[in-house]
């Protein structure tokens, strides 16, 4: 029989502690695929943010850094500028990195940091139990919008990848979703891409992966991917928002 | 038999993604549960052979419990 | 007939104790004296510390209002183009050090009169001006952000209280080295004044440019007799 | 001419810190140490090295975070407002167990402050500042030559126990100018090696810096592990001056700017024969109790002068242990004690004219000199 598909080495052989169906679990894979891929497993440095993906380290079989709130940029920074010729990934969820985490990821990209970020976008925040993270739709019920997300008093949904995409320091920004193989596959393609840009040395990529969370969502996982479908995208559309130098 | 997708069954958590994306309709939850005390997914070694090894489901699964082969 | 001196140079390189001896013995000598601290870059150790100091001896002190004195902000004398057009009598300023101190004084080159003269004060026992090359780039990046062309070189080579007659006499054939390549004269060598004592070698070391003694006024809190 | 050159306290600690083989300085502005990241930013990279300016003092102690975990030797400045920001990021390099130097060269506050030299940091530097069960190793200098001297120090402890060590100066610490003379540029290859670092694991297990223990029984073991190593800090790492320990009666307790003005007023009261001596901290933790130990059986008082209200003087009274008086006299927000008002303070204390010891010397209106 000759192999299709096998289990990455680079990941970790233990069980997440991952909900049934979480996309965390895809996105792992993915990182985990592309590090075998590309040979790197022995000089990646991965950075874990604080979020439903901050025990990340156990599950990568390379070096890792375990990262404050938000900082992870700044770690992945500091370990960069002291190894150059390691691979540095962070890996972030909305909050971490939408919310408190803001300026760490802006100003990554301004300076155009030779990094790798992998952003999961699930809407809302899940470690602490469903409440409303900066990429909460509007009218989207969490535990702290109960009656929907209010434009009015609480804001819009922030669009990081449009965002990025104006800072003219970023090389590469990039939304895929996680709802179907098709786009896990396409996915993956641009997690591909945002490391090989790294080992280029062509500077600051970040890929956002729309993902779920059918626990706080309150869905079966099959649904949850519907519900990302239906509602996550045409808010988020998905594309390649930034490849290449300048504007 | 030389099974065409194999399941590790020990860390499955029952998400039923697979079951979701299988073209064939062949992957099932058992019966029994397994140590992390979900219904693991599996293929019957009957249906072993109306697997197209597409792999769509071990791209979904977010355990990577699934491996696929081509005969 | 007044005379409008500018000092300025690198960080720490001795401008404002400079200023104020030189302002000083301008006062004492009889002639009426206006100091301006120009400094807007660094925090501790300005001329506005020991405004009042100036002021017992008949030195006009022009420097930030009291009442923003340590603020932690680039803030200018009031009145201050006026002073430098009009002002009578003898014009002394210190400007902040480095390229970036002597920027305030690039923004006000135009009240600056003709004859106004600009000396660069030299220490070279400080980082970045240990050596011709170091002294050279110093000279061409202060002058040219202050929008002033140095008129001579002010010799202050020093090291604090352990100063000896060799720093002076070795700081002053550095000056006159780096002078020769800049076509300056060396108009003045600052000389820490408990030197003063030793005339005969002080007299050797000088080979007859004259020395501004130099009291320390900007003084470190345990120095302060009261 | 000779070795000596005139430097600004500030950059002083930059060169000591380059030559102590630091190659990696993360920092955001903030007057008065800015000379630090200036003189970073034009030298470090003449020795090979890199320099950041961070988005903020949050970002650039987290790059420090990163860089130490990855086996750099790191150092980080700021002044007070901008070491509170810090924080939390120490208490994560602490709990990970990380490397690194950290300078304050504080001011006053609280919140904004002034940017004039204080000491009002000691409580937040001393005894925690972030969360949890750590301890900074902190050294507080009082001439710029021995700032430059423990910056070397200072760096060798951090590899030595893995753990962050402070500098606390203040602004007159930083700003003031002396003669200094510098050790040679230390060698790369003598650097310690630190195996636990983050570099790739090729041909090794995998290396994971973090301070996460979720188990109550795996934190607990961990913080007495860390207590451990902290206890051999104190049995090991003790610095302090004391001057006329031979036959002073009366005792100066006082660190960085404010034991060299106690020491002006010690050579004038020497003079009026007045028995008086000092007792001068240089690591503030772990505090010197044994210098007191020393003393204390022939002190008749001590007499704490701080730039602050009054922090240091708490372990000063937990060293004394109520054995003798133990008085206090501060200046704070920038105001400087003046030698004569702190001769003015240690003659009341001696002639019996001090206030309680719970109490202060110029409690009302400290502007009284």
């Amino acid at each position: 029989m000759n192999p299709v598909y096998t289990r990455p080495k680079s990941l970790t052989n233990v069980v997440t502690h991952y909900c049934p169906g979480c996309t965390h679990g895809i996105a792992h894979r993915l990182v985990a695929e592309t590090i075998d891929e590309l040979g790197i497993q022995g000089r990646t440095i991965g950075v874990a943010s604080v979020g439903c993906s901050v025990f990340a380290y156990n599950y990568f079989d390379v070096d890792f850094q375990q990262a404050a709130h938000g900082r992870a940029p700044a770690v992945a920074t500091g370990i960069k500028r002291v190894r150059p010729e390691s691979i540095v990934f962070a890996y972030q969820g909305d909050g971490d990195l939408a919310s408190i985490g803001m300026a760490e990821i802006v100003h990554a990209a301004v300076r155009g940091e030779n990094i790798t970020v992998i952003f999961i976008n699930n809407a809302i925040y899940g470690m602490t139990g469903g409440q409303m993270a900066p990429t909460t739709l509007v009218g989207q019920k969490t535990t702290t919008s109960p009656f929907g997300r209010d434009p009015g008093t609480q804001g819009y949904p922030v669009k990081i990848s449009e965002l990025l995409s104006t800072v003219k320091g970023a090389y590469y920004v990039a939304r895929f979703s996680l709802h179907n193989p098709a786009n896990v596959q396409r996915a993956k393609q641009g997690i591909k891409k945002a490391f090989q840009n790294q080992i280029e040395g062509k500077g600051f990529s970040l890929v956002e992966l729309l993902s779920t969370c059918s626990t706080n969502w309150g869905m079966t996982p099959q649904n949850a991917l519907k519900w990302l479908e239906e509602n996550m995208i045409p808010e988020y559309p998905l594309g390649e928002f930034k490849t290449g130098e300048g504007e | 038999m030389e099974k065409r997708v194999r399941f590790n069954e020990d860390h499955c958590k029952s998400c039923e993604l697979c079951i979701g994306v299988c073209p064939k309709k062949i992957i099932r939850l058992r019966t029994e549960l397994n140590r992390l005390g979900y219904h693991p997914a599996f293929v019957p070694d009957e249906d072993q052979e109306k697997c197209i090894s597409c792999a769509l489901c071990a791209r979904m699964c977010p355990d990577a419990v699934i491996e696929v082969f081509r005969p | 007939m007044s005379q409008v001196t500018v000092f300025y140079g690198l960080y720490g390189s001795g401008k404002s104790e400079v200023s104020i001896n030189y302002a000083l013995r301008l006062a004492r000598e009889g002639r009426a004296v206006t100091i301006v601290d120009l400094d807007a870059v660094t925090p501790y150790f300005r001329v506005r510390d020991v405004r009042e100091r100036l002021l017992e001896e008949g030195v006009r002190v022009v420097a930030p209002k009291e009442s923003i004195r340590h603020a932690d902000l680039p803030v200018l004398p009031e009145g201050i183009r006026r002073i430098l057009m009009h002002g009578e009598g003898d014009i002394v300023v210190d400007v902040g050090g480095d390229p970036t101190g002597a920027r305030v004084l690039g923004g006000l080159k135009d009240a600056l009169r003709p004859g106004a003269r600009g000396l660069f004060v030299l220490n070279a026992m400080r980082p970045f001006s240990r050596t011709l090359d170091e002294a050279e780039e110093a000279v061409d990046r202060v002058t040219s952000s202050a929008g002033l062309p140095p008129g001579g070189l002010v010799s202050n080579t020093h090291l604090g209280e352990l100063t000896r007659i060799e720093h002076i006499s070795s700081g002053l054939k550095f000056a006159e080295a780096l002078g020769l390549r800049l076509g300056l004269p060396v108009v003045m060598v600052g000389v820490p004044a408990h030197l003063k004592s030793q005339e005969e070698e002080l007299a050797k070391a000088l080979r007859g440019v004259r020395p501004l003694y130099l009291e320390r006024y900007l003084l470190k809190p345990w120095e302060i007799a009261e | 001419m000779s070795e000596s050159l005139l430097m600004k306290g500030n950059e002083a600690l930059a060169e000591a810190a380059i030559r102590a083989g630091c190659r990696f300085y993360f920092g955001y502005p903030i007057t008065p140490q800015n000379e630090i990241s200036e003189y970073m930013a034009r030298r470090l990279g003449e020795h090979g090295g890199v320099f950041v300016q961070a988005e903020s003092e949050v970002s650039s102690i987290n790059m420090v975070y990163g860089a130490a975990g990855a086996g750099g030797r790191v150092l980080i400045s700021s002044s007070s407002p901008g070491i509170s920001l810090m924080q939390e990021a120490i208490s994560y390099i602490a709990g990970a167990e990380l490397p690194c130097v950290i300078v304050n060269m504080s001011r006053g506050g609280p919140g904004l402050g002034g940017i004039q030299p204080s000491q009002s940091d000691y409580f937040q530097s001393t005894k925690g500042g972030g969360h949890g069960d750590y301890r900074l190793i902190v050294l507080a200098p009082a001439t710029i030559q021995e700032g430059c001297d423990l910056m070397a120090t200072a760096f060798d402890l951090a590899d030595k126990y893995r753990n962050p060590v402070m500098i606390l100066g203040d602004g007159m610490i930083g700003q003031m100018m002396e003669p200094v003379v510098f050790p040679e540029v230390l060698d790369a290859a003598s650097l310690p090696h630190k195996p636990w670092a983050t570099t790739g694991n090729e041909g090794r297990e995998r290396n994971i810096i973090s301070s996460i223990y979720l188990d109550p029984e795996e934190l607990d073991a961990h913080n007495w592990r860390l207590e451990e190593k902290y206890r051999k800090v104190r049995e090991n790492e003790v610095r302090y001056e004391i001057l006329h320990g031979d036959d002073a009666e009366w005792f100066f307790v006082a660190y960085g700017t404010v034991a060299r003005i106690c020491t002006a007023v010690i050579q004038r009261l020497r003079k009026d024969g007045v028995k008086v001596g000092l007792i001068r901290p240089i690591s503030l933790w772990p505090f010197p109790d044994e210098a007191f130990e020393k003393v204390v059986d022939r002190a008749k008082g001590f007499l704490t002068v701080e730039m602050s209200t009054g922090q240091m003087v708490e372990d000063v009274r937990l060293a004394v242990n109520g054995r003798k008086p133990v008085y206090f006299y501060g200046r704070t927000g920038g105001a400087v004690p003046t030698p004569r008002s702190v001769e003015r303070r240690l003659r009341d204390m001696i002639d019996g004219k001090a206030p309680s010891q719970t109490d202060y010397f110029d409690r009302v209106g400290g502007a009284k000199k």
